[in-house]
């Protein structure tokens, strides 16, 4: 199926909307400041918060630290919300957590169909593609399809578990530890960790690939 | 509701956009929207599920030809109107002309330890589970009107209990201000067959979270 | 498909506008598209069912932002583009490129011929019909990523065959060029309470033509 | 549910597109035109056809001829095409008819959720409402709502059967005759019968309100 003609259709109406969409939060921010609901420099700190502190780097830290030490492994499989708040990561969108873990024979893959549910804890804000509908209404039903589009081959004895996000606990994947990385540290470990990996639209990067 | 954010099974978005390097905002005003929205939050002037009835209802020509933020705006504005925090006319023109007040406000020293508290859903729990660990249950075929968290792709199909998460509010009476009526909460697997039909992969699943007056007996 | 046009059972879309007095056409490009629809499909070039799956196919965001004859108009380009009897340069500059030809035409004086003839879809029928009136049936739980006519809201539930209408073209096969494929069709009736859920009116129900193969025994 | 604000969107949208739709329209038409895959005399033909010719009209006669006729009325049940090519409504849109009819328990509602299939040949074409998403998507789940809104108070104990056009065959509602009708001829009747009436969202004229 072609969709060239109307994605830039889409992409037209949207961005069409732009300017518009820009004056508007302007107004409406300088009307929430004026009428007091709304602080200025909360606003700030909002937003530095999850441009600069809440990442993917949390979760990666989690993932090489379960992949390092089997008592943390089995306390995060066993109570994702306690073995993660462990390591400092805990609160908004984080609340409930669940870990969910790669084998030879599973592949986990997080989706929010409904909305955009997602573990801002320990992966920060979602990327846009996890918040389109192309993501959220493929992933349950051509989970396959998706992870080829992102480059994952699943082979057929492979069980695809999806997980949709339905409720207010977040999900984490834990994906398998690349061959080659016995005797890494955790902070190493944590550099091979992608974000797409916790989500499990990726594979974690192989050891020497890096820098 | 059966709303166009119900996307699960839908066909026709086309392929999936997924640049390598993408930041979180495309433009500053994904920055204010996304800031102003969370603060908002803070006011307590809404629920959570209230918010996201909000976005639900938007119209499907609106929500699906527009951005993920730029739903969020829409939503605001709209939690705003209802409940009077707002006038269209204010909006217009940009100039204020009311002031009714909030519950309370976000300060900025207080963000770091309001984020770390988040909002817990789970509830002390009363009644004991219907269901546990292994038990078939058909997600019922219901159709509210109102809010709900069960998608329709599930509706009528037979899964398994695969982990019991506690009681946690529950969002089809915490989105219509009746309050947060805690409810048993299950993670229910079901196989990609029964969803989907036979042409799928034989061990592939899909699971869900379902509050318990999601599910029935099979 | 599971596309934006499957709207049976949806929500958000609003009040129903129905004005008293409503012109057949609002403004005269629609008059245009829908003659310039109607002559391009007499030129046989696609099948209804080729026709449908090309507004089907439509993303959500353009359907749902589209009038009816805008979705036509879409369409239109789109079954021209793909067989090549329109360049998107012609479009962009409306100047002629290329002249594939199309296996005939319609003449003025031909109109009313080929309205009042119609396309019946009606065929001889070969096998026997394996339902008969009375008979409980459930509709397939499946979900083609190809053309169907058996709505999504259908899907999984039981009803009764209320009437045989014969053997017609199967559009499930008619839309992808893979041939007419006639089957006997149903008009299948449900109830409401079982299509929607126990909250619905006792009597009242909703009907459906279906193709057998839309159809197994309960 | 509030729906002004989102309407106007709506609205804004569709209309920013009107004069591109306009120009992409005349475009199309002349590129056509002079490919020779269109004659414009047929195109004329075609929306005359449809503007003066075809329309609800072929419809009311069906039915006053049904109310008039206990003989017709009966071949019209069981066999709706060809009672109806009786009268010369034949062809496009009208190829397979079946008649449905309205009783003191029983009322018929016609919709078609995935298109706008619509029985041409004696409704002329679907109003704008009956091809809308809001229509199309809450008659099948809430028709008595949907009815309300036209106006018709269906009492409990009468049954709504919806009927969704899915394949070639077009339904008419055979709406109830009016009482205080005895002794009217058939064209009196027909003018009677409005459109709405035989899709099922209305009902006919009393004999006294049209002039």
């Amino acid at each position: 199926m072609a969709h060239s003609a109307e994605d830039d259709h889409h992409h037209h109406h949207e961005n069409s909307e732009l300017p518009e969409t820009d004056l508007r939060v302007r107004t409406l921010e300088s009307l929430l400041v004026e009428k007091g609901y709304v602080e200025p420099a909360a606003l700030d700190r909002l937003i530095e918060t999850y441009e600069t502190k809440i990442g993917p780097r949390n979760g990666a830290r989690v993932v090489a630290k379960a992949w390092s030490d089997a008592a943390y492994h089995d306390w995060l499989m066993e109570d994702a919300t306690a073995a993660i708040a462990s390591l400092g990561y805990t609160g908004r969108q984080g609340e409930h957590m669940m870990a969910v873990e790669n084998t030879s024979n599973v592949h986990n893959m997080v989706v929010c169909t409904l909305c955009s549910c997602y573990p801002w804890s320990v992966l920060g804000l979602p990327p846009t593609w996890y918040k389109s509908p192309a993501y959220r209404s493929r992933a349950v039903i051509d989970p396959r399809g998706v992870l080829a589009e992102f480059g994952l081959d699943i082979p057929e004895t492979t069980e695809v578990r999806v997980w949709d996000s339905t409720a207010e606990i977040r999900y984490l994947v834990i994906p398998r530890r690349p061959q080659g990385t016995d005797g890494l540290n955790e902070e190493t470990l944590a550099d091979l960790v992608t974000r797409d990996s916790m989500i499990g639209t990726g594979l974690p990067l192989l050891p020497g690939t890096i820098s | 509701m059966n709303g166009a954010a119900d996307v699960g099974g839908m066909m026709g978005f086309g392929a999936i956009s997924h640049p390598a390097d993408e930041p979180n905002f495309h433009h500053d005003w994904e920055r204010r929207a996304f800031a102003v929205t969370l603060a908002m939050g803070a006011t307590a002037s809404w629920t959570l599920d209230e918010s996201r009835f909000a976005r639900e209802t938007l119209p499907p020509a609106v929500y699906y030809s527009s951005s993920y933020y730029q739903i969020w705006e829409k939503a605001l504005e709209k939690l705003m109107l209802e409940r009077g925090l707002l006038t269209g006319r204010e909006l217009a023109t940009g100039i204020v002309e009311s002031r009714k007040p909030v519950a309370r406000t976000l300060a900025a020293e207080d963000v770091d330890k309001v984020l770390a508290r988040g909002a817990p859903t789970e509830r002390a729990s009363g009644a004991s589970a219907r269901f546990k660990l292994g038990d078939k249950v058909r997600a019922k075929n219901m159709h509210p009107f109102t809010h709900t968290r069960l998608p329709r792709y599930l509706r009528g199909h037979v899964g398994e209990i695969v982990h019991v998460h506690g009681v946690h509010v529950f969002p089809d009476s915490n989105a219509h201000g009746k309050g947060e009526d805690p409810q048993w909460l299950y993670a229910v697997r079901f196989s990609a067959r029964e969803l989907w039909g036979k042409d799928r992969p034989a061990g592939d699943t899909v699971s869900a979270d379902c509050w318990e007056p999601y599910l029935e007996t099979v």
